[in-house]
């Protein structure tokens, strides 16, 4: 068994976990981070976020507003201690970013741009065109190769975290290139794996995003917080499910349905005077409800409506949003300037994660979190828009701090014990590579995910959640029975995809269960059998925790600083 | 829509273990594909319904990630953008060309990683400013003259394409090059003089013969070309001293 | 990093078709060739040169070989391949001067497009005019 | 060699340049308009070319017109073999052809010279 040593073990190696990775090395010049990524960073999912990342920047802005409009938006369901601390430290990081090499969009001054975003009372999103995601990835990871103290194992998956007497001390990673197990061992470990959208059939995220560093910490017992709520962006295409940024919004695109009418406008659906800028839960809803009324396109893919941009004209369109009319022609076969482009709502993020503080902390000793991984919670019920690029490096940088403090006063963990649970991994790995079974992968997989579609999509009731509760207990079931046929070992991705549909397969319980218990309407949350929010009784984080038996569910009630709940209407 | 029709694909089969040892070998697959179907659609087919032993890279499927690469009847494309109805029958799907393969569709990126690395693709400043001071200003025309080289993805075409590759695997090639002289054009970067032995040196720029295919194949149109030449005239200049590097 | 050779791997692969069977490397190899026959245009020119400095004799004789079936075929051969290639070299030798020299501003695609352009049929003109006889 | 290779390259843009902009019409009269008598009698265009060519201007113009394309010739040939599947005879190849441009150029100096 091959045994890594380093002071921090990272997991994912995306926007947080690579903020985390330099944060640990900057801030002490001895550690050293082990980045284990289950592909080379610049190819995670943060490469695919195209509007913005938000931070007060201009004078007619202010941290208050920021965090209102969070909390609003997170439809009050977001720590309010954890709000005021990202709203802070947003400008500073988005700053750091700039200075690290950020093509960040500017004003004629040289000044960096914002723009106008869903749910956002002012303009205050920073933006590299609408591909600001793919930038800051970049520059982090560039920045990253800088530093000799992070050492990356660059395709390995990791399968278990190895614990010592309840303290974690590294994982277990397989290497994707040669089928051997390694024990990569540390003093802390920081999950920057990502959310898990792969749960869903329709959705904006890459394949990758198969929630497994929630499953990992859920596992060995953390507990997950806020699953239930997982948020539709109304604007992908059909089909593919490719994001068409909310920027298109915010630079002034509108939404139509097949009657030719601003439904957002036209119709009254709770958001105000915002239209197209109103937050996504309401936006996916509104689509949604044209759809059930007949108002919208059909097409092979489904019914959709269309996002107009043509009155934004080709300079505009492609000065601040090439990538949407590359998208939209490469992919559909629409050119924005000349026609609008078919949209409808499609899986996005999960606001629910690894239940973490404002440090990164999660309840197990030594283990952090930070990005769509973890929930901290600044998002609650429902995520506005272009906060999540801007949570991965607050909380990243948080995480990566905190881990080096952890790190620095404890020492490593009984390595016999840890290479001992990292050999029974390599023993599992073998197993599970040659395994013989009667279910394929891709068909438990599908079925996952068309399941998760029909009871916990933007819509839900009690039964449509409780058949998916059933079908995923019977899919697990199922699992224990799949069979595998590549037997080698270099470069197996049928083993990794195994691995996945694992992760997948308690995520998706996770969600399911834990939304099939809350009997209110709130953010992302939208049951038509409960159709209004519960403050009296809801007004709590979900926490779930693994057992053998199934999922075991609590609350905590939410921190409230300064802000009372209220109606959110816009 | 329309049935799906049935496409021959010829995959290319490699590994290092069991069977396919030596030299690899075309397998071929029908696969059912609907009119809108991607070159990786076609391969996901094959991996979850026909063959589960065949391995290739992919994850975003909106031609950003950068990790679908592959040769797609002979020329170096991202596999999620390129549409089975646009292609020749049957099509024949390989591993990026001028790179070791390490098992059918995946091949060893290790030596691209670190000529990465190697031209510093990041901020060299003398003295840094500090983040309580705000950004650097930069103005939108600063910012267009290294923009366009800023939109790499990694994805490797341009190697796969480059005729400098087949017999100097050493060059350090377009996509580095194009991000080495991204951060030397950057009006907030000082570290020219630290990048020329690299960009200029033995398998720098001046290894490149003109083909110009590096752009021809760029899925994201940062034409490497431009850059690897525009280093050249730059290189050319400060070997004569007539235009002094940044930062020395 | 920690993978690097870490199993055997089949040598990388040439692509398919190098380098004359594939449309783009054949277009490539035409240019690289037609960039080899400017040369044979010189050395022409160098004979033409030559015979100049020879007397009207010798020109005399020099164009007589060149006008023969043989030596229009010559010019064929390199002519056409001339044309080609200042065409493509000055098409593509637009990207490499847009950038910023010292304190000169980055000339634009659009600019050096006209600049190339009308050097080469300035100085083709002027060549014509002069060499003709039009203008003394 | 390789520590000269900004000179090289230099050389080569230039002979390009050269080759693009002045080598096809110079040429094209030469070589086929006044073989073809299409500008006047062989005496006629022989008293033309020596009035424009026979002083100092014009030999640099001709030596200019006529030696750079060696140079950039040399230098793409040389990388056209290490494509053809010979890097490692880089050295010799490329001494062998720049020497080649290095009379041509002197040659071409000569024969100009002597108008």
């Amino acid at each position: 068994m091959k045994v890594i040593r380093h002071d921090i073990v990272l997991v994912g190696g995306g926007g947080a976990g690579l903020r985390a990775a330099i944060a640990a090395v900057e801030v002490s010049p001895e550690t050293t981070v082990c980045c284990v990524s289950k592909l080379y960073p610049m190819r995670s999912h943060t490469v695919s976020a195209e509007g913005g990342a938000a931070a007060v920047a201009g004078s007619d802005d202010n941290l208050d507003l920021h965090a209102y409009d969070t909390l609003k938006g997170s439809d009050f369901l977001a720590d309010q201690d954890a709000v005021e601390q990202f709203v802070q430290e947003a400008p500073g990081e988005l700053t750091q970013l700039e200075h690290w090499g950020c093509p960040w969009s500017r004003e004629p001054d040289g000044r960096v741009a914002v723009r106008a975003f869903g749910g956002m009372s002012v303009k205050r999103t920073w933006f590299a065109a609408d591909k600001t995601g793919f930038h800051m990835l970049h520059a982090l990871f560039q920045t990253s190769m800088k530093y000799d103290r992070i050492v990356r194992l660059d395709e390995f998956f990791a399968t278990k975290l190895l614990v010592d007497n309840g303290r974690v001390c590294g994982v277990a990673a397989l290497d994707i290139r040669t089928g051997e197990v390694t024990a990569v061992l540390g003093r802390a470990v920081i999950l920057c794996t990502g959310g898990a959208g792969q749960v869903f059939p329709f959705t904006t995220n890459a394949a990758v995003k198969t929630g497994d560093g929630m499953a990992l910490a859920y596992r060995e017992g953390v507990p997950l917080k806020d699953m239930e709520f997982v948020q539709y962006h109304p604007t992908g295409l059909p089909g593919t499910g490719i994001l068409i940024t909310e920027a298109s919004r915010g630079e002034g695109g509108h939404l139509y349905n097949n009657e030719g009418e601003r439904f957002l406008v036209t119709h009254d659906y709770g958001v105000g005077n915002k239209a197209e800028l109103g937050p996504r839960d309401m936006l996916s809803r509104a689509i949604m409800r044209e759809m059930e009324a007949g108002r919208a396109f059909d097409g092979s893919y489904g019914k959709y409506v269309h996002l107009d941009l043509r009155h934004l004209g080709e300079k505009k369109i492609d000065e601040k949003l090439p990538f949407v009319r590359e998208l939209a022609r490469n992919f559909v076969g629409v050119d924005p300037v000349h026609e609008p482009i078919p949209v409808r709502p499609v899986v996005h993020y999960m606001m629910g994660g690894v239940d973490t503080d404002i440090t990164g902390a999660t309840p197990m000793p030594g283990l952090y979190a930070a990005g769509e991984v973890a929930a901290v919670s600044i998002n609650g019920a429902n995520r506005l828009g272009s906060n999540s690029l801007t949570e991965c490096l607050v909380f990243g940088r948080r995480a990566g701090e905190a881990a080096v403090r952890f790190a620095g006063d404890c020492a490593d963990g009984d390595e016999r014990v840890l290479v001992d649970q990292a050999e029974a991994e390599h023993g599992r790995m073998d197993a599970l590579r040659n395994k013989v079974g009667g279910e394929q992968i891709a068909v438990i997989r599908r079925e996952m995910q068309a399941s998760m579609e029909s009871g916990c999509g933007v819509f839900r009731d009690q039964g449509s959640m409780d058949a998916t509760v059933a079908a995923l207990r019977q899919l697990k079931g199922r699992y224990a029975d799949i069979g595998l046929s590549d037997r080698s070992k270099v470069f197996n991705t049928e083993i990794v995809q195994a691995m996945e549909l694992r992760n997948m397969l308690d995520v998706a319980e996770a969600v399911a269960q834990t939304a099939a218990v809350r009997t209110e309407s709130r953010g992302a949350h939208t049951r038509t059998d409960y159709p209004t929010r519960d403050d009296s009784q809801f007004l709590k984080h979900s926490l779930v925790n693994f057992s053998p038996q199934g999922p075991e569910i609590g609350y905590r009630d939410v921190t409230l600083t300064r802000w009372t709940p209220e109606e959110r209407k816009y | 829509m329309s049935e799906p029709r049935i496409v021959k694909f010829e995959v290319f089969r490699y590994s290092p273990e069991g069977a396919e040892t030596g030299e690899g070998k075309w397998q071929t697959y029908e696969v059912p594909c609907p009119d809108d179907y991607v070159v990786l659609d076609a391969l996901n087919h094959i991996k979850d319904y026909i063959d589960p032993t065949l391995s290739h890279r992919w994850s975003c499927r909106m031609g950003v990630c950068g990790s679908c690469g592959m040769m797609v009847n002979g020329t170096p494309n991202l596999t999620c953008k390129s549409f089975v109805r646009d292609l020749e029958h049957p099509i024949r799907v390989g591993p990026l060309a001028n790179f070791p393969v390490v098992r059918d569709l995946v091949v060893e990126l290790e030596s691209f990683m670190d000529k990465l690395k190697s031209v510093k693709p990041w901020i060299i400043r003398k003295v840094e400013k500090d983040v309580k001071y705000g950004e650097y200003l930069q103005t939108p025309d600063e910012l267009d003259s290294y923009r366009q080289f800023s939109m790499c993805i990694n994805c490797c075409l341009c190697y796969a394409a480059c005729p400098v590759m087949i017999n100097e695997p050493d060059f350090i090639g377009p996509a580095a090059i194009a991000l080495g002289f991204r951060y030397n054009q950057d009006s907030r970067d000082e570290g020219e003089a630290e990048r020329y032995a690299v960009l200029a040196g033995e398998h720098g720029v001046w290894n490149c013969s003109y083909a110009n295919e590096c752009s021809e194949v760029c899925p994201k149109h940062v034409d490497p070309a431009a850059a690897v030449n525009r280093e050249k005239l730059v290189s050319a200049l400060q070997w004569l001293h007539i235009l002094p590097k940044k930062g020395a | 990093m920690g993978s690097a050779s870490s199993t055997p791997t089949l040598a990388s692969r040439v692509p398919d078709g190098w380098w004359m069977s594939h449309k783009r490397y054949r277009y490539y190899m035409l240019f690289a060739m037609a960039s080899g026959i400017l040369s044979l245009g010189s050395l022409v020119l160098l004979v033409a040169v030559s015979a100049l400095s020879k007397g009207s004799q010798a020109w005399a004789g020099f164009l007589a070989m060149l006008g023969s079936p043989a030596g229009l075929l010559l010019s064929v051969v390199v002519l056409v391949p001339t044309c080609f290639f200042a065409v493509r070299w000055l098409r593509v030798g637009v990207k490499i001067p847009q950038v910023k020299l010292g304190p000169m501003p980055a000339p634009g695609a659009g600019m050096l497009y006209v600049a190339h352009f009308g050097l080469l049929i300035g100085v083709s003109l002027l060549v014509i005019l002069l060499l003709s006889g039009v203008v003394a | 060699m390789k520590r000269l290779e900004p000179l090289w390259w230099l050389l080569f843009g230039a002979g390009g340049f050269v080759g693009a902009v002045l080598l096809p019409a110079l040429y094209f009269m030469v070589a086929v308009g006044f073989p073809l008598g299409w500008f006047g009698d062989p005496v006629e265009t022989f008293l033309r070319m020596r009035t424009l060519f026979a002083n100092p201007v014009g030999q640099l113009v001709l030596v200019v017109g006529i030696a750079l394309p060696f140079w950039h010739s040399a230098h793409h040939l040389r990388h056209f073999v290490i494509e053809l599947g010979f890097p490692h005879s880089d050295r010799l190849v490329g001494s062998l052809l720049y020497a080649l441009a290095g009379v041509g150029t002197l040659v071409t100096v000569g024969v100009v010279g002597a108008l």
